[in-house]
């Protein structure tokens, strides 16, 4: 009976998934993509990860699908598209596919006992620090290092989406975010909904530290606002040569190197906070990543420099 | 002795300088004139340093080089012939284009070659062995012609397997005895008896039987020998094919007695020999009837080693090894007289060419006084008295007749202009190999074969060396009309098999890219992907 | 479930470093990267190069693993960094090579005085720190997400690599690659999720301590090593690496193929050995080695079969792999106390080793004589020796390595798996390193026989080649070669922090 | 007993399995990505059902499984975005499919 | 108490029922901008009854400060994408005026 709701979340999910492959035309197919990413964060919810519900709306609905949606727009239809392979290798495909989902449910049907967990051992570390919101705390403190290169990795994806500008228009500007017509309502919309926006990213970075949100979710709302201005057309996106541009990417990696260093002293090792200062300097590095972040994220979408410099 | 086995050192370490010294252009430019001077070093080593031996690098690694009475034979001639053909080719070679990649291949070659008579261990012999047989495709393949190209081809194939087969037959020994990198002799005595003793020997007889050219992986010499210029024909077909005897007379157990493995290399080495004589026969041209009379004659070696495995005797090595000095030099010398009967003028062709080569020639088919008589003389006991006897005389009989064939066909080649001789120094330095070739068998005889000099030239010993070259003569004066008549075997018979494979293996060829084609399309492969996954999750899972 | 205590050691901050250092420089070049780019990576490379030489010798001193647990935070709930034996030599030859190849690039990706920053050479230096830093990591790792992100890290500075040139092609084979690493990386991630809601711990010594047979850990080793495989481009997985590889710059196809593929497949004998529940399932060993063999036969044959000299390279690395894949049966069949003391592992990774290097020399001999010759068509690259005579004799030399010719680090590597597959009598083994031996120096006599032919008429070189970037090629060869001069026997530094199996 | 977590988990597996089916059939990048997009949110998922059942100490759910997710989905989006720029990029040079010619076709890539 | 409770069950059901309405409109009318319509009114009126309902519940002003500026928010959203859409469906028609 409890089930229900569930049951019904995950018929959804699923058709909507199916939908999102099977469709033949591709705007059609981001449409899917985008419903299951929403439908997905409430799954999230479900499973008592609201933060990730937040991250999976924010960036894996929301972002991923203004990506492709962007893409969509700037590729020309192709004759190629309705082409599918020979039903034999789909028959097969299917058969394969099945089978891998097979054996995880298989698994997921027989659950260890007692279930297997970290959460007592974080639980019994997070005094130190005085953070209320565990998952932040297993993001900056007990993983620090995989969410460093992480940052870096958006960093080399940035520098990797770069690599594709022509020789010519290297340190010039992306593609302009435009709507083919602009339009009086989301131009009000860009000027209005901002600067709430702003204040709403803040809010949900420094409220990570103890609840729901952090960094992430607060730079991608950051960037959204960006976004909404590039698109309507109030600001142009900068030229990738700006330096303030490159120094606001590398700042959140800066910042958090330097703390990770400033570990050796002030605290035994790197990536290592003195308790008294835990906090803060967490919120710190929280604060100057979701500026970076929001920041890559405008530009990963913006794309490859499009134009000459001037 | 305080500098022992420094000129063994020398040996390999100073031809290696001079490729090294190639990277200077100025010396690059005057190579060639230094060729002769690589092999001096050999030759020292070879009078005075026999029974030494260095460690050139310590144990694990036991990079070591000695050098024994077998191995002292062999170096001497080999580095004579070396010296002596480097000195022809710094001559005959000056002045054509590529002379400096012609010098750069043969000094590799050399160290390799000389280098298998002086390493006492298995990885550096495996070293040294492979760097012969591979620089010496440059050589084979040096005139660039269509004909070259094929015989190098052909040469590298085999050689490669070679290498794979002597590899595998190493690391059975290896395997058999302990500790990294040992000493041959260790690894050998630890053979009779190990596991893997059948297979290795068998490897080992195939991949130096191959270098010696045993039918049937005698296909490439026919090719390989003719087609080089006439100083690295004199090497390939002297020198290079004692690697294989070396290696035989190394790796196999001689001293246990192993009556299987022995008759085998018995039956082995007297079919090459008469079969080598049988398709030499047929051959129109000078160079490659001495090619097929080298297969006729490792067949022999082969055989004489075959022997001695038999009984276990003693002195089965050095015996083999004196056999093939003798060889060693006579067919150096006989590849050099065919440079200078290309360039002799009809008008001193009897008393330049014929006579000598005549003698040489018949050497080989141990006519006496010659160093052939001795050779065959001194191994006669290895034989017995059965019919593997009676057979060697009999290959005897068939190289005076493949030599008379190859006399008559000498007297094709001349230089058009009558009067023409062939300049000085090559004439000089052909006499000296010659000369040598009668000589050096001499010199050795006595303290070699448990003989006195004087039991050569007792009447019984000189009757048993005539009879086989008296039935040769006559046979070939029946059979002469026959012969000529005989339809011309193509060079390296049998490989003509395998060309009709060659469109076979194309096709294959083809069929393998087409498959990977169709393997590297997007959705085969991951298709491939996944089942890959899951068939290696089930096989964790239920594969124990 | 205790978990497995690690302690930093001392002499450990030099993990961090190594793993920060190149990232440090990347940000700089990517800050200031205005004509500084190259000069910053000439500071970078060899500060990195002298850090893992640190590392290598405070392993091989104190002959224990040199160990660093972040933030102090002990595994599982942290993440620790450790070098043990083989990671340590892993980690000096990628400084090698990497410093060879900068030493290579000298000059060629440098910014050209008329512009401020020009793209390549920026993107060029970037991503080759940021290789570096991953491939440290995924050597440094202890925890099987940690190295999922390092995993990702590598193909992201990887497949830019690729296409610098945004030739057609090039595109092409960079999103190829990418898509089909993509699809390594969620297997591998799928197999952490498996064993983290197994376990409980994705840290290999905790789940070394736990794991047993069942279908959660079948299923997820499987999905991790084959996803792994695919990242190797182990046969039939191959796809994308001969367009990859053949299509990139010839200094980021020799990083390419000598390091990069290295990584999944350390990353599966990690999986293999200290993971999976011992003992090791026989079946599945002789599963890996039977890819490894079709890997060697098959590619050589197409490797001899190319018309570009770089596709033949990079075909050839594919059949190098399978080398690797050998090692699994032979190790489990040695009658060695332990793995690490068998002969086979030492020469499993002596042939890692030893194909590194001459692949990485080989390709930048190609990219030379292509770039002195105008292309790199095998059939008619007559006269190369002419224009660049140590760019061949480099070739030739890494050749002798990849024939398993004497004297080289390739003979030792296959002598070494050759011995172990006679003692455990894994005939077909034998046999594929004897064939894969002949066809590989086969391709490439093939080439050196073009090479060293006399020039065409009308023949001449189009550009003339700095001296030093000849010898950093040079360079690479002669280390290949000297390899070959190590005793034929396990090495203990190889087995130095390393558990031994039961 | 079938708990949220288990159901969640059914689905992991189905999203799995629809993502792979595109992946490996659909012919144009794009459709490619997304199709990685829902294998990748499916493997997310699982983790999520390993920390849904690992709540434990006052938390609902495990923190550490989560805090993977997070860094996993922000990788996810990175590959996204390469890829996209990489298909759009494949686009300007006139291809359309990932299908390479055999390389024999290829002109000479002097690099 | 009780009152609170039964004013949020009211708004909130009231609520639901317009999102029911909106949604059927949305499947079942002809064109686009009725759709459009149907869809804006319904959510509009809707989402604005459960925030309202939902309002008394809130356990502090700030959280009801926030529901009332998620409220304000998708009003926004939603009038700006009911622009766009429209606008959109404009351009459609001027393009062919048979649609």
């Amino acid at each position: 009976m409890t089930l229900l709701p569930d049951l019904a979340l995950v018929l959804l999910i699923l058709t909507a998934a199916v939908w999102t492959v099977a469709v033949r035309d591709r705007r059609d197919a981001v449409i899917g993509f985008i419903v299951v990413g929403l439908l997905l964060s409430l799954a999230w919810v479900r499973l008592n990860a609201v933060d990730v519900a937040l991250t999976e709306a924010a960036i894996g609905g929301g972002a991923t699908g203004l990506l492709l949606l962007r893409a969509c727009a700037r590729l020309v239809p192709r004759p190629a598209e309705s082409v599918l392979p020979h039903p034999a290798m789909r028959i097969l495909t299917v058969l394969l596919c099945s089978a891998i989902a097979a054996g995880l449910a298989a698994i997921v049907l027989m659950p260890v006992e007692p279930p297997a967990t970290l959460a007592p051992e974080a639980a019994a570390s997070m005094g130190e620090l005085g953070l209320g919101n565990p998952i932040t705390v297993v993001l900056l403190a007990y993983r620090a290092l995989d969410t460093l290169l992480e940052k870096v990795v958006l960093v080399l994806a940035l520098i990797g989406v770069w690599t594709l500008t022509p020789d010519q228009f290297w340190g010039g500007a992306p593609a302009s975010l435009r709507a083919q017509q602009s339009s009086g309502a989301l131009t009000l919309l860009a000027q209005v909904l901002p600067p709430v926006g702003v204040v709403i990213g803040v809010y949900l970075i420094w409220n990570g530290a103890d609840h729901p949100g952090g960094t992430f979710q607060g730079g991608t709302v950051l960037a959204a606002m960006w976004l909404l201005v590039m698109m309507a057309d109030l600001r142009e996106p900068p030229e990738i040569r700006l330096h303030s541009l490159r120094l606001l990417v590398i700042l959140g990696p800066v910042v958090f190197l330097v703390a990770g260093f400033a570990g050796f002293w002030i605290a035994n090792g790197f990536l290592s906070y003195p308790p008294a200062f835990a906090k803060p300097i967490i919120v710190i590095v929280e604060a100057a990543l979701a500026l970076s972040i929001a920041v890559i994220l405008g530009m990963l979408v913006a794309g490859p420099a499009a134009r000459a410099p001037r | 002795m305080m500098d022992s086995g420094l000129l063994l050192v020398a040996t390999l370490a100073f031809p290696l300088a001079m490729v090294v010294a190639c990277l200077h252009p100025a010396f690059y430019a005057r190579i060639l004139t230094w060729l002769p001077l690589a092999a001096v070093p050999g030759l020292l080593a070879a009078l005075f340093e026999r029974g030494d031996s260095i460690v050139i690098a310590p144990a694990p690694l036991r990079l070591t080089l000695a050098l024994d009475e077998v191995g002292a034979m062999l170096l001497g001639g080999a580095s004579l012939l070396w010296g002596a053909a480097g000195f022809y080719a710094s001559i005959s070679m000056c002045g054509r284009p590529g002379a400096g990649r012609f010098a750069i291949w043969w000094l590799l070659t050399m160290t390799g070659s000389l280098g298998v008579f002086i390493v006492a261990d298995m990885t550096s012999f495996y070293l040294v062995f492979s760097l012969a047989s591979l620089a010496a495709y440059g050589l084979v393949s040096f005139e660039g012609t269509a004909r070259a190209q094929r015989a190098g081809f052909v040469y590298m194939a085999l050689a490669l397997l070679g290498e794979a087969l002597i590899l595998l037959g190493f690391v059975m020994l290896v395997t058999a005895a302990p500790g990294g990198n040992p000493l041959i002799r260790d690894a050998v005595a630890m053979l009779p008896g190990s596991p893997l003793e059948s297979p290795a020997v068998l490897l080992l007889i195939f991949g130096f039987g191959l270098k010696m050219g045993l039918v049937p992986l005698h296909v490439w010499m026919p090719l390989a020998h003719p087609v080089a210029p006439v100083p690295a024909s004199a090497v390939l077909s002297g020198v290079i094919v004692k690697a294989g005897v070396i290696g035989l007379i190394r790796f196999l157990p001689l001293e246990v007695p192993s009556p299987d493995w022995g008759m085998a290399l018995v039956g082995l080495g007297l079919l090459t020999a008469f079969y080598g004589v049988l398709v030499g026969l047929t051959q129109p041209h000078a160079k490659t009837i001495l090619a097929y009379s080298t297969v006729s004659q490792m067949g022999v070696v082969a055989a004489i080693i075959g022997g001695g495995m038999t009984a276990g005797a003693p002195h089965t090595a050095a015996l083999a090894a004196f056999y093939a000095l003798h060889h060693l030099l006579v067919k150096g010398a006989l590849f050099l007289g065919v440079g200078i009967a290309g360039a002799t003028g009809r008008r001193h062709r009897v008393s330049f060419v014929l006579i000598p080569m005549a003698l040489l020639s018949l050497s080989l088919a141990g006519l006496p006084f010659t160093s052939g008589a001795l050779a065959k003389l001194a191994t006669k006991p290895l034989f017995g008295d059965g019919v593997s006897a009676l057979l060697a005389s009999l290959s005897a009989a068939g190289s005076t007749m493949l030599m008379l064939h190859f006399l008559g066909r000498l007297q094709l080649l001349a230089n058009d202009d009558h009067e023409g001789i062939p300049q000085r120094p090559l004439m000089l330095v052909w006499a000296v190999v010659a000369g040598a070739s009668f000589i050096v068998p001499w010199a050795l005889f006595a303290n070699v074969s448990g003989y006195a000099l004087a039991d050569a030239i007792k009447p019984d010993a000189l009757w048993a060396a005539s009879w086989p070259i008296l039935l040769g003569a006559t046979l070939t004066l029946i059979t002469t009309r026959f012969i000529s008549r005989m339809p011309t075997v193509p060079e390296g018979d049998i490989i003509v098999v395998l060309d009709k494979l060659a469109p076979l293996v194309m096709r294959i060829g083809s069929g393998i890219d087409r498959t990977d084609e169709v393997l590297r399309r997007w959705p085969v492969a991951s298709i491939g992907l996944l089942s890959l996954a899951i068939a290696f999750g089930a096989v964790l899972q239920f594969g124990r | 479930m205790m978990p497995a205590g690690y302690a930093t050691s001392e002499g450990g901050a030099l993990l961090v470093i190594a793993v920060m250092l190149p990232i440090v420089g990347m940000i700089a070049i990517f800050a200031l990267g205005l004509r500084r780019a190259e000069r910053i990576a000439f500071i970078i490379l060899p500060g990195g190069l002298l850090i893992a030489l640190a590392i290598a010798a405070e392993v091989a001193r104190t002959g224990a693993a040199v160990t660093y647990v972040l933030g102090g935070w002990q595994p599982p709930l942290g993440i620790a960094l450790q070098a043990d034996g083989l990671s340590a030599t892993l980690m000096v030859l990628t400084a090698l090579i990497l410093c060879a190849v900068g030493l290579f690039a000298r000059g060629t990706f440098s910014t050209p005085p008329d512009m401020s920053e020009a793209r390549r050479p920026m993107v060029f230096w970037t991503l080759m720190l940021g290789l570096w830093s991953a491939l440290n990591t995924v050597f440094l790792g202890q925890d099987l997400f940690n190295l999922f992100v390092a995993l990702e890290f590598l193909t992201f500075s990887a497949v830019p690599l690729v296409c610098l040139d945004g030739r057609r092609e090039t595109v092409q084979a960079a999103l190829r690659y990418l898509l089909f690493a993509l699809i390594g990386s969620v297997f591998y991630l799928l197999g952490a999720a498996l064993l983290y809601g197994a376990y409980g711990t994705l840290d290999m010594a905790g789940l070394r301590l736990q794991a047993h047979y069942n279908p959660a850990t079948s299923v997820a080793l499987g999905l991790m090593i084959v996803g792994l495989m695919a990242k190797a481009a182990l046969f039939p997985l191959h796809l994308w690496l001969p367009p990859a590889h053949a299509g990139a710059p010839a200094a980021a196809s020799a990083v390419l193929s000598a390091l990069v593929v290295k990584a999944p497949f350390f990353l599966i004998l990690r999986l293999w050995f200290d993971v999976a529940p011992q003992p090791g399932n026989q079946l599945a060993a002789q599963m890996l080695a039977w890819l490894g063999i079709f890997s060697i036969v098959f590619c050589s044959i197409i490797a001899l079969r190319q018309v570009r000299l770089k596709l033949m390279i990079a075909y050839s690395t594919v059949a190098q792999i399978g080398y690797l894949f050998l090692v699994f049966p032979l190790v489990m069949a040695s009658d060695a106390p332990s793995a690490w003391q068998s002969i086979g592992w030492t020469g499993g990774v002596l042939q890692l080793v030893s194909h590194a290097l001459a692949k990485a020399s080989m390709f930048l001999a190609a990219g030379l004589i292509a770039e002195a010759l105008g292309h790199d068509r095998i059939d008619n690259l007559n006269g190369a020796v002419t224009a660049v005579p140590i760019s061949v004799a480099a070739f030739g030399l890494a050749g002798l390595s990849l024939m398993g010719l004497p004297p080289s680090g390739g003979f030792v590597a296959k002598l070494m798996l050759l011995t172990a597959a006679t003692e455990t009598a894994n005939w077909w083994i034998v046999a594929a390193i004897l064939v894969g031996g002949i066809l590989a120096a086969s391709y490439v006599f093939r080439v050196l026989g073009r090479a060293m032919a006399a020039p065409k008429i009308g023949f001449k070189t189009l550009a003339h080649i700095p001296l030093h970037r000849e010898l950093a090629v040079l360079g690479l060869a002669i280390s290949a070669v000297v390899l070959g001069f190590v005793p034929l026997q396990p090495f203990a530094f190889l087995g130095i922090g390393r558990v031994g199996l039961p | 007993m079938i708990g949220t977590a288990t159901v969640y988990g059914l689905c992991a597996s189905g999203l799995v399995a629809i993502g792979l089916y595109g992946l490996v059939l659909h012919p144009t990048p794009l459709r490619k990505v997304i199709a990685f997009n829902l294998l990748g949110s499916g493997t997310f998922v699982l983790f999520g059902v390993a920390a849904r059942r690992g709540g434990a100490a006052g938390f609902l759910a495990d923190p550490v499984p989560q805090a993977m997710v997070i860094t996993g989905i922000v990788v996810a989006f990175a590959s996204t975005a390469l890829a996209v720029a990489l298909l759009l990029r494949l686009q300007e040079t006139g291809a359309s499919s990932i299908e390479t010619t055999p390389p024999e076709q290829q002109d000479n890539g002097a690099s | 108490m009780i009152l609170v409770d039964i004013f949020t069950m009211a708004a909130v059901g009231a609520g639901m029922f317009f999102f029911l309405a909106g949604t059927v409109g949305l499947l079942r009318f002809p064109d686009t901008l009725s759709r459009l319509h149907a869809l804006t009114k319904a959510d509009n009126l809707g989402f604005g009854f459960i925030v309202l309902g939902l309002l008394p519940q809130s356990p502090d002003v700030l959280s009801g400060l926030k529901l009332v500026v998620v409220w304000l928010l998708v009003q926004l959203a939603a009038a700006t994408a009911g622009q766009l859409i429209a606008q959109f469906v404009g351009l459609e028609r001027r393009r062919d005026p048979a649609a």
